[in-house]
């Protein structure tokens, strides 16, 4: 049923980033809801900025897809504008989705957010004051 | 594949037209394209057409003739053969007895049914997908109008034993001094099983063509002389009151025509599927770990191949395989917003998360040993790939 | 015809599948002959051509594409169109409002739910078989559901004032605060009248394929959004669950083509059989006596001729004619054991006897008028002849 | 939808005996209630057989066709052997019949034992023993 783009189809034969980080500064690994994906998403903060994303996921092409695409655009992104990432933004950036594969691009965002979380748990000066409490 | 070849092996979900059926289907496009209804010469080629493909059906069923009801498709057969059996005997009772494993035409039917006050009993499974006739016996209540088991399931291919199914339905509405209607889904059957409805014992069976290599859009719904039947598609009095609406003579004639070459060529096709799908489910349980074969080892179709794989999610596979040039199913389709994880795998008792990872490969006519080699080639490595991918090992 | 060329005038029964169309389906018997919900690429391209077909008809119906159903022909259309709607409805009344013209699988398909409970008004029709929107109105009660009314009738051609009726319609609707869903059968519109269905203001149109050189086995169901309706094919979702099975793909694309190439040449059509049909009449009415129009002389469809012709039995003027190399039909068919007549000749007020003798001659794009003037040149013969036979002059 | 033979072709379109008959000596005016057809039939009795048969039929094809033949098999019938005279033989006469079309024939068998009730009506001592009274 579902069209993919090329870019989804990329990502999908060749992810980027999968893997662990030795000494992650914020990790998490949630599931999707709606459909049982898995994705365990581990960063590396330096300064403001998050400087490497690993990731592993159990789920459909989709759910791979925006994984890679994912920690490619969060790598180098400063923690404020990370914390904005868009699971729109995300299918955007893999050339947009099928309509009934839009729900698979929530659990990078998700993964994100509680990624952040996690860290800010950690090291609650670094949180930003534009990020609600 | 390498030289940009594609591998079809979901031949569970259709089939190409065969230039056979097409050839015999043609003149009937806009040559004898009249109405078999009508009363000037030219029409009664068009109805000398249709008894012929009436007839050739019959002769595949073992049936008489006017038993035969042409339809627009398996879903369509599936549909009124619940609906037309439990409405012609809504004063005699209202409970339904399916399998729960059955295809969503019966499935979803039988919910559509609820809504005029009709019940329905789901029959559980066991590991192999198998129906205890013993099961069948012991649901039928002095309500029950109307029994449906499929003959072979469309995502597993355990084959069910309809001809015990039937004769214990038979035993017990003597014993209740009742009619009860059985019927069976025979859609994954035709072309590798024997259709014979007496051996079958049923009194309705549903058929689509383009499942054995006919036209899309077309079926059949035997129907046995004597059962009780309410119309479902109302209108003309084509197919003696049971289906109106001016005939769909290409797909008519498309359809007799398939069905008799599947029948004539079904123990060659047999044979030669069966080999390969023995090849197929070897060569995965050899080189794949952690995997289980879905469906009964021997009560099987010929050509159906399903796996469980842990630790991936089918889409993926599939998703990965078409990369590779190979067309597969998979038993959970992560398609829609909430991702239902198949009925028939839920069924057989496997757990969602291992549900999620299923493969479905179904042969055909034109599949080769060196496509099952292919395949053979190439998964293993899929599965690997995508493991390896995964946050839990 | 002297030189053996038979002439087909019985377009309203069926027409010939023409080349472009075929050619358009072609490709999707055996090549693009993928389940078109499957995953892989080659399936994309027959999602790639259902979503094309279901564009192409919705630019001809001026509605979304989401809206356009395919289904397996009229009847299909019809039975789901007020299944579909009566049954999303149940809980809100139980009375439908229909023509007594209808055809069949309009007609019988209210019977169908008055088993369901539900209770049908035939309304009454002029001498030329036009309902007047004023009585639909008033015959709306507090229990009205669903209001169908026929666009042009399949016998007398007349064609109905759709747009005043569902205005009518909206009004009653509104006063008694409920909602009424109005549907139009339009299988004997298509190719001849405006299939703009918001400028006819209905819910829901029905069309059959084979009527306008489509393939037989195919039609359209128009749902306009936010239509109450319960599927009455279940199963899959294709169709955005409205209409279960897989979909008949070549007959979809056909479908598609066949309406668009309709529409593009309706104009040019009309201007051609409509001169035929003139030319029918006046030289019917000019060389035979004791005949009447049957239909309205000015509000029916460009290709119908109606005629019934005192002291003949339609069947014989009918089988005469196939002899002389003509196919025509007739409204009375002596064809089973009890012989009913038309019910839309008894409808228009036309007595039995008379009713019997009615041809009707239905004219389509190849017909010329070399066909129309054989056909005058052999008529009044027939007549003349049949008369001569009869016991009372 | 019927299937024609060759033979109903032939007296639907050439009709044998179409007329009445100077002096009478049977008549009958039948109407068939399954359809409506209606046959007049008049025959002429020299003796114990019916020497001339004529008719006129309102009807289909196969009514007009079923009268035609039916008037040439009474022709020099004697009357013990045309009060016998079945639809099934006429509708065997003309080759077959389509199933829906057999009520068809009987208008003709009807016609012809209403026009010997009419003729025995008029000379009771012509009546052979072996009819029924
Ligand atoms: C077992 C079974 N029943 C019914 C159907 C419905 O047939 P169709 O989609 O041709 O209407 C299918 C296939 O989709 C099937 O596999
Ligand atoms: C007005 C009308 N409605 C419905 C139908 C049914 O269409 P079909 O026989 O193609 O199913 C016909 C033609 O038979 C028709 O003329």
């Amino acid at each position: 049923m579902p069209q993919y783009t090329e870019k989804v189809i990329d990502h999908f034969m060749h992810p980027r980033n999968v893997g662990e980080i030795e000494n992650p500064d914020g990790v998490s690994t949630i599931t999707n809801p709606a459909c049982g994906d898995t994705m365990m998403l581990q960063v590396k903060i330096t300064g403001n900025v998050i400087s490497e994303a690993k990731w592993r996921t159990l789920g459909c092409s989709v759910a791979i897809a925006t994984s890679s695409i994912a920690s490619e655009m969060m790598t180098g992104m400063k923690l404020e504008e990370a914390e904005k990432l868009s699971n729109k933004a995300i299918a955007d950036a893999l050339g947009g989705l099928p309509r009934v594969k839009m729900h698979c691009s929530v659990l990078a965002a998700d993964a994100l957010k509680d990624a952040l979380k996690d860290f800010y748990t950690k090291h609650p000066d670094k949180k930003p004051y534009t990020v609600a409490k | 594949m390498a030289d940009g070849k594609v591998i079809y092996m979901d031949h569970a979900a259709t089939t190409a037209l065969h230039p056979e059926v097409l050839e015999a289907m043609t003149p009937y496009f806009s040559q004898l394209y009249h109405n078999p209804s009508s009363i000037y010469g030219p029409a009664q080629l068009a109805r000398k057409g249709l008894d012929e493909a009436r007839e050739g059906v019959a002769s595949v069923l073992s049936s008489r003739p006017a038993e035969v009801v042409f339809t627009s498709g398996g879903t369509e057969s599936d549909n009124s053969a619940l609906k037309g059996a439990a409405m012609a005997l809504k004063q005699m009772g209202n409970h339904i007895l399916i399998s729960s494993i059955e295809h969503h035409a019966v499935l979803h039917t039988c919910h559509w049914l609820e809504k005029l006050g009709f019940e329905t009993t789901l029959l559980s499974v066991d590991k192999y997908g198998l129906v205890n006739p013993d099961d069948v016996a012991k649901a039928i209540t002095d309500k029950t109008v109307l029994v449906s088991v499929m003959y072979a399931n469309n995502e597993i291919g355990t084959v069910e034993p309809i001809s015990d199914i039937s004769k214990a339905v038979r035993a017990r509405a003597k014993v209740l001094n009742r009619s009860i209607i059985m019927h069976t889904d025979a859609v994954q059957a035709a072309g590798y099983l024997d259709l014979n409805v007496d051996k079958l014992g049923v009194d309705m069976l549903s058929l689509s063509s383009h499942k054995f290599y006919g036209p899309k859009g077309a079926g059949v719904l035997y129907i046995r002389r004597g059962t009780p039947f309410t119309a479902q598609e109302m209108g003309g009095t084509q197919e003696r009151n049971r289906r109106a609406g001016t005939e769909n003579m290409p797909g008519i004639v498309g359809t007799a025509a398939a069905l008799k070459r599947a029948e004539r060529s079904r123990e060659a096709n047999v044979k030669h599927v069966q080999a390969l799908r023995d090849q197929m489910i070897a060569g995965i349980e050899d080189t794949i770990s952690r995997v289980r074969l879905n469906g009964h080892p021997t009560k099987r179709l010929p050509n159906n191949v399903n796996f469980s794989f842990e630790m991936v999610e089918g889409e993926s596979t599939l998703v990965n395989m078409d990369m590779l040039g190979v067309c597969a199913s998979s038993g959970s389709a992560c398609t829609t917003a909430s991702a239902e994880p198949s009925h028939v795998l839920i069924a057989i008792g496997q757990a969602m998360d291992i549900a999620r990872g299923a493969l479905r490969l179904t042969l055909g006519e034109e599949n080769t040993k060196e496509d099952v080699a292919y395949v053979l080639s190439v998964l293993p490595g899929v599965i690997e790939r995508l493991r390896a991918m995964a946050p839990v090992k």
